[in-house]
C-alpha cells in the first residue's frame, strides 16, 4: 500500500495551535457525549409518552401521537438536522431569529441535541407501542378492575411490565443514538465526526485518524449496550422468564 | 345488589349480546355458562364497565354503571374481579400485588395496605410467599393471590371469569375450596365457569348463554335436572359426557 | 515496459479522474451535473498526453467524486488515478501523494456582506464567524498576527455552500475560505453585489493536481503534460475560460485576474509545497 | 434568505429522478442480499456450532456498533485492497450496505424464528421430518410472516439511510438534490423538496407495511 | 411395541427422569398421569426421540431410540404424535398440514397425499373445513386435524401429551370420541392425560408418575380402585374432587 502510516500522530501538537491530536478527539468524544445522552433522555421522556399515548382509548390523542411518529421516523435525520438548523429558524419572527441564529448560547449543540432527541423519540415510541400492545390485554381490564384511573393503570401497571419488554429493543436504539450523532457534524457542532475531518485535513493521516474515530465509537456503543444490559439485569423480575427477541 | 335490565351490545355489525336481563341479590352465588363465544365474559366485564355496553341498564348497589356521570374507578374499586389468568402483575412482589389498589385507591398507608394483604394471604394460605413474585408460584396459588386481592378491596361482591378454566387439574379443587368457602360467608358473587360441581353446590341460579343470549334463568336444582331449551339440553351433554 | 500508474491504466483500458463537485470554478458540477472547470480541462488535456504515450486513443474516462475526506487514501488506493479537485500542496500531503507543478494560487481571505463595513480581521471580535468542516482556516486567523487575541465565535457548514449559507443568513458575519471558492460562491448567490472579499491574505497556498506517490514514470508524464500546457500558454488560455469569462451554471463571470505569483510559477514551474511559499 | 424561491424544483426533477432510481436500486439489492445473508447468519448465530455461532455473532455486533457512515468509507478504502482492484463507488456502495443490513435483518430473522414456539419444531420431527425441511418448510415461513412489519420498516430505514452514500461521492437522490440547491444556489428548497419526497416515499410504504401486516398476519 | 427401560434424565443438575421403565405392547392403550412437572411430557418425548435421554434404552418396534445409529427422522415418521397445543402449521391450510409429511417424508405424490388427507379428514368429521386454515377453526376441530395429521403417516403406534387439556370443556368431548374409536380399532397408544373417563373406558394400564419417577404402574381397574402409594391416592382424590 502506497500509504505512509503513522501512529503517532495522536500525540503531536495540531499545525496552529499548542492542542495535540488526542486533545481534539477527546474534545469530540465529550460533545459525542453530551449530545447523544441529552438527545436519549429527551428520546426516552416523549417516545414513552408518545409511544403510550398511541395504545390509549382517545382517538384524537392516539393521531396525534400517530402523527409525531410518522413525521419523525420518514424523513432522514441528515435532512431533519438541516430542516431544524436552516429552515425553521426563517419561521420566527425577525427577533427571534436572529437571536436564534446568533446569539442563542450553544445553538448547534442545542439543535442537534433536539433533532436527534425528535427523531429518537419516533422510535422509542414504536417501541413502546409494541410493548405495550404485547401485554396481555387482561392487565389493563385487571387493573381498572381494582378502581385504578386509566393514568394510573399506565403508570403502575403497563408501563413497568412495557418498559422491561422493551429494554432489548431500546439497547439497539441507544446504540444508534451515539451513531447517529455522528450526523451533527453537519450543523457544525464540535463532536467526534467533526473533529475527525478536522484531524484529519490538518495531519493528513486520514486513515489512522478514521481507525481512532471507529474504535471511539464502538466504544460508545459497546458501552451503551452493556449499560442496558445492567438495566435488564437489575429490573429482571423473579420467575418472569424473559422473552427473546 | 346487581341489576342487568336490557342489555344489548355491539362490535361493528356483529351482536355479542342481545337484551341479556338477570340480577343478583345481596348474599347470592349465581353462576354463567354457556359454549364459548357465548358472551359470557362480555356480560361480565359489562358488569364493572369493562366494556361499554349499547343499550339497556346495569345498575350495581343502586349506581347505574352505564351513566356517563358516574365515577367508574370509584364503582370498579368497589367491585371485586378475578381473571381466567389471574393477571396478578408480575413485576411486583404477591404483598406489593395486594398493597398497591388500596395505597392509590382507597388511600390506605403501605403499612396498613401490608398487614390487611398479609392477614388476606393467611386466609388463602400463602401466607409464607408473601415477598415471592407471581412468576414464581403455580397456577392454583396465583389464582388465590388474586382471589386475595380483589378482597383487600373489602368489595360488595365479586365477579369471577372461568377462574379455574387455566389451571391443571389438581390446582383446580384449591381454588374452588376458596370460592365456596367465600359462598358460604355470604359473600355476593356472579362467577362464569363450567364447574358445574361448584354451581350445584353454592349457586343459587344458574344463567345459561348462547349467541350473546341468555337462553335460560333458573335455580340450580331445575336447571341440571330438566332444562328449559334443547341448546342447555345439548350443552349439559356435551360437558358432563367425560 | 510501463509500470505503476501507466501499467495499471494500460490493463484497465480506463483512467479515473477524482473531481469535487463544488470546488468553483476548479472542479465542480454543471447544470447538467457533469464535472467541468479549470482543473477538469487541465487533467483532460494529461490524458490526451497519456492517451499518446500508450498509444490508447479509445482509453476509458471516468469520474470519481472525493471529498475532502477521502481524496487522499483514494488516490493511494488506486480507486482514483489524478484528483483534479483544489488540493492544497503541502509537506505532509506529500508524504502520501505527489503533485503535479502548481497551477493555481489560492489566497484565504474572509467574504463579508458589504452592508456589515468589516474590512479587516480587527473588526471581529466577539462575532461569529464561518468556515467549513475539516478546513483549518479558523486556526489560520488566529495564528495570523492581526488575529491574536480576537476572540471569534467559530460556526462551521459541513461544505463551502452550507458555510457561505451561514453568512447569506446572518449566523456569520464573515466567511474565511480560499479567495476563488469565495468568489465562485458570491457570483452563484441571488445578490452577488451585496459581497465583497476583504481583508488581510492569511494564507498563500499553491493548488496542483494530486497523484499517487513513488510512481516516477507517471509523474514525468504528468509534469511535462503540465508544463508543456505552460510554455505554450494554453494554460493562460484556460485560466482566462474559466475565471475572466462566463461559466456554467449562471453564465456570469468571475472576474478573478492571474495573481502575481501563478504568473510567476507559470514562468518557473515548481511543484514546491506551501510551507516553501510563505516563507517570507 | 427572505423569501423562498421554488421555481427551482422543476429543473431538478431530472437529476432527482435519476438519484431517486439510484437510491431505489440500491435499497432493493441490499434488501434482497441483505435478507438472504441476514437470515444465513440468524441460523449460524442460533447453531450449536459454539465458534459458527461466535463468529456469526461478532460479525453483527461489530456492524451495529459502528456508524455507518464508517462502514460506508471504510468499504470503500478498504475493498481495493482485498481485491486488487478499485472498486466504482456505487459496486462499493451495494457490497457495503448489502453487508450492513445483512446484520440487521439478522437480528430480526433470529427473533422471528424465536418467535415460532417450540411445538412447531416438536410437531414437526415427530412427522418424521428433518432439521432442513423443518426449517425450510416450518419455521422459516412462520419467521418470515412474524417479522415482515419489522424487516419492512428497517427496509425504510435503509431507504433513509442510502443518503449516506455521500461519504463515497455515489449520486443518490439528496446528493442531486444538493448539487441543484449549490448550482441554483438554492440548497435550502432543495432540502426541503427532498424531505417531502422523503416522507412521501417512506409514509407510503409504512401505509403499506400496515396493510400487508393485516394480510399475511398468520391467524392464531 | 414400545419397551421403556431404566431411563433417567438430567437438565443440568436437576434429574427429571428417574429410572423409568414401562411397556406398551401392540394394540394396548397405557395412560400416564401424574401432578404438572412429573416428567410426564419428557418422558412421552423421549419415545420418538424429541428429547434425548442420559441413560437407558427405549425400543420402538425392536429398534434402539437411544442409538446414535439409528435414522430418527425415519422412525418417527413411523410414530404418531399430538400435542397439547395442536402445533398445525398455521401458515398452511389444513389438507397442506396433512400433506406435506407425507410428501417430503413419505415421498408419496402430492396428489395421492392430498387424496389420503381428505379421507382421513372425511373420519375425524372435518371434510368441510379442507381448506381452511388452522387459524379459522376451534380449539376441538384443530386437534381432530391434528390426530388426523398423525394417522396420515400411517404410523404404528400413536403418541398423546395431554390432547384435550387446552380445549374448552365442550370441546373436550369430540376429540375424546375420535381418540376412543381409534384404540377400539386396536391401534397402539400411550396417552398422557388427566380424563379418568377416557382411562377407565380403553386403557390396559395406567402409569402414574410423580417428581420424574414411575411410582405406580397398574391395571386400571387396580389403579382406581386400590392405588399402591399415598401420593396417587392423594392426586386420585384432588383430580376426582370437584
Ligand atoms: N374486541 C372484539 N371485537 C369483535 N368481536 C369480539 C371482540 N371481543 C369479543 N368479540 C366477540 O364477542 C363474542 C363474545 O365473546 P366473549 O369473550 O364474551 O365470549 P365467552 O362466552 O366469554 O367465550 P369463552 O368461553 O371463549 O371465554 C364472541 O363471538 C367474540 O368473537
Ligand atoms: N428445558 C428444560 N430445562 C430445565 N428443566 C426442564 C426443561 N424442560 C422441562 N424441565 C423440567 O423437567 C421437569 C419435567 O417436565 P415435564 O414437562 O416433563 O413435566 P409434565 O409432567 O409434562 O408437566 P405438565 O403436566 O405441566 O405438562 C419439570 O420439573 C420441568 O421444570
Ligand atoms: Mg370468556
Ligand atoms: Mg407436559
Amino acid at each position: 500500500m502506497n500509504y505512509h502510516w503513522n501512529f503517532g500522530i495522536f500525540l503531536e501538537q495540531v499545525k496552529s495551535g499548542d492542542e495535540t491530536y488526542l486533545d481534539w478527539l477527546i474534545t469530540g468524544l465529550g460533545w459525542t457525549l453530551a449530545v447523544s445522552l441529552t438527545a436519549w433522555l429527551l428520546a426516552l421522556c416523549i417516545g414513552i409518552a408518545v409511544g403510550a399515548l398511541r395504545t390509549t382509548p382517545s382517538r384524537l390523542l392516539a393521531l396525534l401521537a400517530t402523527a409525531w411518529v410518522e413525521l419523525f421516523r420518514n424523513i432522514p435525520l441528515l435532512v431533519q438536522m438541516f430542516l431544524w438548523f436552516f429552515v425553521v429558524p426563517e419561521f420566527l419572527p425577525r427577533d427571534w431569529s436572529l437571536w436564534v441564529k446568533q446569539d442563542m448560547p450553544a445553538k448547534e449543540f442545542v439543535t442537534a441535541a433536539l433533532c436527534l432527541g425528535f427523531f429518537t423519540s419516533a422510535r422509542v415510541a414504536e417501541q413502546v407501542r409494541a410493548g405495550v400492545g404485547s401485554l396481555p390485554r387482561g392487565q389493563r381490564d385487571a387493573s381498572l378492575a381494582l378502581g385504578f384511573t386509566l393514568p394510573q393503570t399506565y403508570r403502575h401497571v403497563i408501563l413497568p411490565q412495557a418498559l422491561r419488554i422493551v429494554i432489548p429493543p431500546l439497547t439497539s436504539e441507544f446504540m444508534n443514538v451515539f451513531k447517529n450523532s455522528s450526523v451533527a457534524f453537519a450543523i457544525g457542532v464540535l463532536e467526534l465526526t467533526f473533529q475527525a475531518r478536522q484531524m484529519q485535513e490538518d495531519s493528513e493521516q486520514g486513515i489512522e485518524t478514521y481507525l481512532a474515530v471507529t474504535l471511539l465509537y464502538f466504544i460508545c456503543a459497546f458501552a451503551a449496550n452493556r449499560g442496558m444490559a445492567w438495566i435488564e439485569a437489575k429490573s429482571r423480575v423473579p420467575g418472569l422468564i424473559a422473552r427473546t427477541g | 345488589m346487581i341489576k342487568i335490565q336490557n342489555v344489548s351490545k355491539w362490535y361493528g355489525h356483529t351482536q355479542v349480546l342481545k337484551d341479556c336481563g338477570t340480577h343478583v341479590a345481596k348474599g347470592e352465588v349465581v353462576v354463567v355458562c354457556g359454549p364459548s363465544g357465548s358472551g359470557k365474559s362480555t356480560l361480565i366485564k359489562c358488569v364493572n364497565g369493562l366494556e361499554p355496553f349499547t343499550q339497556g341498564t346495569i345498575t350495581v348497589d343502586g349506581i347505574s354503571v352505564g351513566d356517563p356521570k358516574t365515577d367508574l374507578p370509584k364503582l370498579r374499586a368497589r367491585v371485586g374481579m378475578v381473571f381466567q389468568h389471574f393477571e396478578l402483575f408480575p413485576h411486583m412482589s404477591v404483598v406489593q400485588n395486594l398493597a398497591l389498589a388500596q395505597v392509590k385507591v382507597l388511600g390506605r398507608s403501605p403499612d396498613e395496605a401490608a398487614a390487611r394483604g398479609i392477614a388476606l394471604l393467611d386466609r388463602v394460605g400463602l401466607r409464607a410467599h408473601a415477598s415471592k413474585f407471581p412468576g414464581q408460584l403455580s397456577g392454583g396459588q396465583q389464582q388465590r393471590v388474586a382471589i386475595a386481592r380483589a378482597l383487600a378491596m373489602d368489595p360488595i361482591c365479586l365477579l369471577f371469569d372461568e377462574p379455574t378454566s387455566a389451571l391443571d387439574p389438581e390446582m383446580i379443587g384449591e381454588v374452588l375450596d376458596v370460592m365456596v368457602e367465600l359462598a358460604q360467608e355470604g359473600m355476593t358473587m356472579m362467577v362464569v365457569t363450567h364447574e358445574m360441581g361448584f354451581a350445584r353446590k353454592v349457586a343459587k341460579r344458574v344463567v345459561f348463554m348462547d349467541h350473546g343470549e341468555i337462553v335460560e334463568d333458573a335455580p340450580v336444582a331445575q336447571f341440571f335436572e330438566a332444562p328449559a331449551s334443547e341448546r342447555a339440553k345439548t350443552f349439559l351433554a356435551r360437558i358432563l359426557h367425560h | 515496459q510501463e509500470t505503476g500508474t501507466l501499467k495499471k491504466v494500460k490493463d484497465n483500458g480506463s483512467i479515473t479522474l477524482g473531481i469535487r463537485e463544488s470546488s468553483y470554478p476548479l472542479s465542480y458540477l454543471d447544470d447538467k451535473q457533469q464535472p467541468v472547470g479549470y482543473h477538469i480541462d487541465v487533467c483532460n488535456r494529461i490524458v490526451d498526453a497519456v492517451k499518446a504515450q500508450l498509444k490508447l486513443p479509445a482509453l476509458k474516462l471516468q469520474h470519481q467524486a472525493v471529498t475532502s475526506q477521502n481524496r487522499i487514501p483514494l488516490v493511494a488506493n488506486g480507486t482514483v488515478d489524478l484528483e483534479c479537485g483544489s488540493t492544497t500542496n503541502n509537506e505532509a500531503r506529500q508524504k502520501q501523494v505527489a503533485f503535479a507543478p502548481t497551477t493555481f494560487v489560492t489566497n484565504v481571505r474572509m467574504a463579508v456582506k458589504k452592508a456589515s463595513g468589516i474590512t479587516g480581521l480587527a473588526q471581529l471580535g466577539g462575532k461569529p464567524v464561518a468556515t467549513t468542516t475539516g478546513t483549518t482556516s479558523v486556526q489560520l486567523m488566529r495564528a495570523h498576527e492581526k488575529g491574536k487575541g480576537i476572540d471569534f465565535k467559530e460556526v462551521y457548514g459541513k461544505d463551502h455552500a452550507d458555510a457561505f449559507l451561514m453568512l447569506e443568513t446572518d449566523r456569520a458575519v464573515a466567511f474565511v475560505m480560499d479567495d476563488n471558492l469565495l468568489a465562485g460562491l458570491i457570483v452563484s448567490s441571488k445578490s452577488p453585489a451585496d459581497y465583497a472579499i476583504v481583508g488581510e491574505v492569511l494564507n498563500v497556498e499553491p493548488i496542483a493536481i494530486m497523484l499517487r506517490r513513488d510512481d516516477p514514470a507517471f509523474k514525468k508524464l504528468v509534469d511535462a503534460a503540465v508544463i508543456g500546457l505552460m510554455k505554450s500558454g494554453e494554460l493562460d488560455k484556460l485560466y482566462t475560460r474559466w475565471f475572466l469569462s462566463p461559466i456554467p451554471p449562471k453564465n456570469v463571470s468571475m472576474n478573478f485576474p492571474m495573481s502575481e505569483q501563478l504568473k510567476k510559477l507559470i514562468k518557473a514551474p515548481s511543484d514546491a509545497p506551501a510551507e516553501s511559499f510563505n516563507k517570507k | 434568505m427572505g423569501e423562498f424561491d421554488f421555481s427551482v424544483w422543476g429543473p431538478s426533477l431530472p437529476f432527482i429522478r435519476d438519484g431517486l432510481l439510484f437510491t431505489l436500486r440500491l435499497t432493493l439489492v441490499a434488501m434482497t442480499g441483505g435478507i438472504v445473508i441476514g437470515t444465513l447468519l440468524a441460523l449460524a448465530r442460533l447453531s450449536p456450532i459454539v465458534p459458527l455461532a461466535r463468529i456469526a455473532g461478532a460479525y453483527v455486533d461489530l456492524m451495529r456498533s459502528i456508524p455507518l457512515v464508517l462502514v460506508i468509507l471504510w468499504f470503500f478504502l478498504v475493498i481495493p485492497f482485498l481485491t486488487g482492484a478499485p472498486v466504482g463507488a456505487e459496486t462499493s456502495a451495494i457490497i457495503t450496505f448489502t453487508a450492513f443490513e445483512a446484520a440487521f435483518y439478522c437480528e430480526i430473522m433470529r427473533s422471528g424464528i424465536q418467535s415460532v414456539p417450540r411445538g412447531q419444531v416438536n410437531a414437526a420431527f415427530a412427522l418424521g421430518l428433518g432439521q432442513a425441511q423443518t426449517m425450510i418448510h416450518v419455521i422459516l415461513p412462520q419467521a418470515v410472516r412474524n417479522m415482515l412489519p419489522v424487516l419492512l420498516t428497517q427496509t425504510i430505514v435503509l431507504f433513509q439511510d442510502t443518503s449516506l452514500v455521500y461519504a463515497i461521492g455515489a449520486k443518490d437522490m439528496l446528493k442531486a438534490a444538493d448539487v441543484v440547491g449549490k448550482n441554483y444556489n438554492r440548497p435550502v428548497e432543495m432540502i426541503v423538496l427532498s424531505a417531502l419526497i422523503y416522507f412521501a416515499i417512506c409514509f407510503s410504504l409504512s401505509l403499506a407495511v400496515k396493510q400487508l401486516q393485516k394480510r399475511v398476519a398468520i391467524v392464531r
